[in-house]
């Protein structure tokens, strides 16, 4: 059962990779890439149950920090340099 | 309110991280425990002139009360402005009318200030784009009402009266 | 376009004798001897539970002291090609005040998290590297809030230095009592926690060793960061 | 199959239904300002729901409590740190000049913005004839 969720998961990736090639602005492709992060985060998660190992949730964690301050990064730079 | 003393500060950063870390761990293994609080003091003397500005005061019980009150309150809110996105996106003809509308705010704390500013982000089609003292600055997607009076009513009004006792 | 042509060309050959030299690596078989020791003996040998962090620290420590030289290398070499006498950020706007209120409420959580990942990075896939570059993200987060905020050089550098003295301290001791550089000393001779490995305080030095790396390499990229944003003012040669 | 794998599992499908509505929300809406209006609010309760879900599904599978507290403090994370992000995007997204789409009907900051420099000087203008009737007095 665990499959099904991770694939729905990973298509909601992709849908949200078609925002990120095509999006008219840089802010677009940004906001596609704070998402598919998000999602990715979701996606570490189930991963962990589906490999049955808690450790797995350190992993996720990391990401979600490097992922927020990176989108950040991102947005103060579009906002007018660092 | 006035400046609060530093170990008070110091005593709230430091029990802050020392429940996160025993929530990080999920264990009450001594050796974690130990660890844990050695490690909540070191990072709490770095941290807490950055982190809190009142200490102590904000495990006020009549704070920490309205604090449990307003999380089944925004989670609700929450859902409802998630049922409010699935129908624009999901209805053929995308219902939408968006704006940018400005509001006002009593609340003077930053921290106040944060707090709503995310619950208007998370809460229906309303997401903040700035914030200038009293004035927050918000990108609504369905404008019902273009007056600063108006459009105070309807976002900044209902989360108000739980943040102005819990951080005022 | 002939240049792109050419890169693809390029690739295509590198590719095809990279696939060729694989093929003759056979998958499936047990062939890795050394791999297959270190996973049989790492439990008693260093009480890690974590195989990947004995091989990083205890059977090939010498390698991660030399790993964290080629950090603090790199970021002298960003500090020498850097540095200005006048330099200034150039950010235009300050962040709004849930940006940077949010930063100061974050900043603990954030140096909490890479202080859990390196203290027990002999028992999750974490290790001192991923710590610092999480303390590290701190620090960067606070700069991308406050245009005006520095830290305290001060301290900074007293402390990277102070690790990496440790580093070698507690490696001298090993070579003192063991015999060779970096010999797990508080395993392999008093025996701390042989009866608890997979708890916190088991695995030998490896958490001491994570704690200073950790401390090592936060500092450093934090320098890192500190002299990328910044940037030479108009003739201020 | 045990009562939390069911309760776990609820919540799982939920997160993920609305994991797809934000990625669905972020092809259909027509501008930035609306795209972020979707696609953040619903990966964030998406994230609370499939993060606290596995937490609890985890009990009835795993047979182990100890995942709670850490997916609580994932779960927690990610909503405190998804709307700041969010702010940040667009404002940066409005302050690089991206225009609101043309069905817009207000644009209150634009108005704030150049009316801010007007407001200074009536301010400076209005404050001194008031300090001359002090002097005066």
């Amino acid at each position: 059962m665990i499959e099904v969720y991770l694939f729905l998961i990973a298509v909601a990736v992709i849908l949200s990779m078609y925002r990120f090639f095509r999006g008219p602005t840089t802010a677009d492709r940004i906001v596609a890439v704070d998402i598919m992060t998000t999602l990715t985060t979701g996606l570490m998660v189930l991963f962990a149950l589906y490999y049955r190992r808690a450790i797995f949730l350190d992993v996720a964690l990391v990401y979600a920090v490097l992922a927020f301050v990176g989108v950040i990064a991102f947005a103060r730079y579009m906002e007018g340099g660092l | 309110m006035g400046e609060t003393s530093k170990i008070s500060r110091y005593l709230y950063t430091v029990l802050i991280l020392f429940i996160i870390w025993l929530f990080l761990t999920g264990s009450l293994d001594p050796q974690e425990v130990t660890i844990g609080a050695i490690f909540a003091l070191i990072v709490g003397a770095l941290t807490d002139e950055v982190f809190t500005e009142r200490g102590l005061g904000n495990l006020n019980p009549k704070r920490v009360l309205y604090f449990t009150a307003y999380i089944p309150y925004f989670l609700w809110a929450m859902i409802m402005a998630n049922l409010d996105v699935a129908y624009r996106v999901l209805h053929p003809k995308r219902p939408i009318n968006p704006g940018i509308v400005e509001c006002r705010t009593v609340l003077t704390n930053n921290v106040g200030k944060l707090a709503l500013a995310n619950s208007i982000t998370l809460t229906p089609g309303t997401i903040t784009l700035d914030v200038k003292g009293d004035r927050y600055f918000i990108h609504w997607i369905d404008v019902k009402d273009k007056s600063v009076e108006g459009a105070s009513e309807n976002i900044t009004k209902p989360f108000e009266k739980f943040l102005k006792v819990i951080f005022e | 376009m002939v240049k792109r042509i050419f890169a693809i060309v390029f690739i295509l050959i590198i590719g095809f004798w990279m696939a060729k030299a694989l093929d003759q690596v056979p998958f499936g078989q047990d062939r890795m001897l050394v791999g297959k020791y270190y996973l049989e003996h790492v439990k008693e040998e260093t009480g890690a539970v974590n195989a990947v962090t004995a091989v990083v620290v205890n059977y090939r420590g010498f390698d991660t002291l030399g790993e964290v030289t080629v950090l603090f290398i790199a970021s002298t070499g960003v500090a020498a090609l850097l540095w200005r006498k006048k330099r200034k950020r150039t950010a235009k706007t300050e962040g709004s005040v849930v940006l940077t209120t949010g930063a100061r409420l974050l900043l603990p959580f954030i140096m909490l998290f890479g202080v859990y990942i390196f203290i027990h990075g002999h028992l999750t896939p974490g290790g001192g590297f991923p710590g610092g570059a999480t303390i590290a993200t701190a620090f960067l987060f606070l700069y991308l809030a406050f245009t005006v905020y520095e830290v305290d050089h001060k301290i900074f550098e007293p402390l990277e230095g102070l690790a990496g003295v440790g580093y070698v301290t507690v490696g001298l001791i090993g070579l003192a009592i063991g015999g060779y550089f970096l010999f797990d000393w508080i395993w392999q001779t008093w025996g701390i926690g042989k009866e608890n490995i997979g708890r916190l305080l088991s695995a030998g030095f490896i958490p001491i060793i994570y704690t200073l790396i950790g401390i090592k390499v936060g500092t450093e990229l934090t320098g890192i960061v500190d002299n990328m944003i910044k940037e030479p003012e108009e003739g201020g040669q | 199959m045990s009562i939390a794998s069911i309760i776990g599992q609820a919540l799982v499908l939920f997160g993920t239904f609305f994991y797809v509505l934000s990625s669905l929300g972020l092809i259909r809406m027509p501008d930035v300002y609306n795209r972020m209006q979707t696609a953040t609010k619903s990966a964030t309760l998406g994230s609370l729901g499939v993060i606290i879900g596995v937490g609890i599904w985890a009990i009835g599978e795993v047979g182990s409590y100890s995942w709670i507290p850490k997916t609580l403090i994932v779960a927690v994370f990610l909503l405190l740190t998804n709307p700041i992000a969010a702010h940040a995007l667009i404002r940066a997204a409005y302050k690089s000049g991206v225009p609101l789409w043309e069905g817009s009907i207000v644009d209150r900051y634009k108005e704030a913005e150049s009316s801010l420099e007007r407001v200074e000087e009536i301010k400076e203008k209005l404050e001194e004839p008031s300090r001359g009737v002090e002097i005066n007095e």
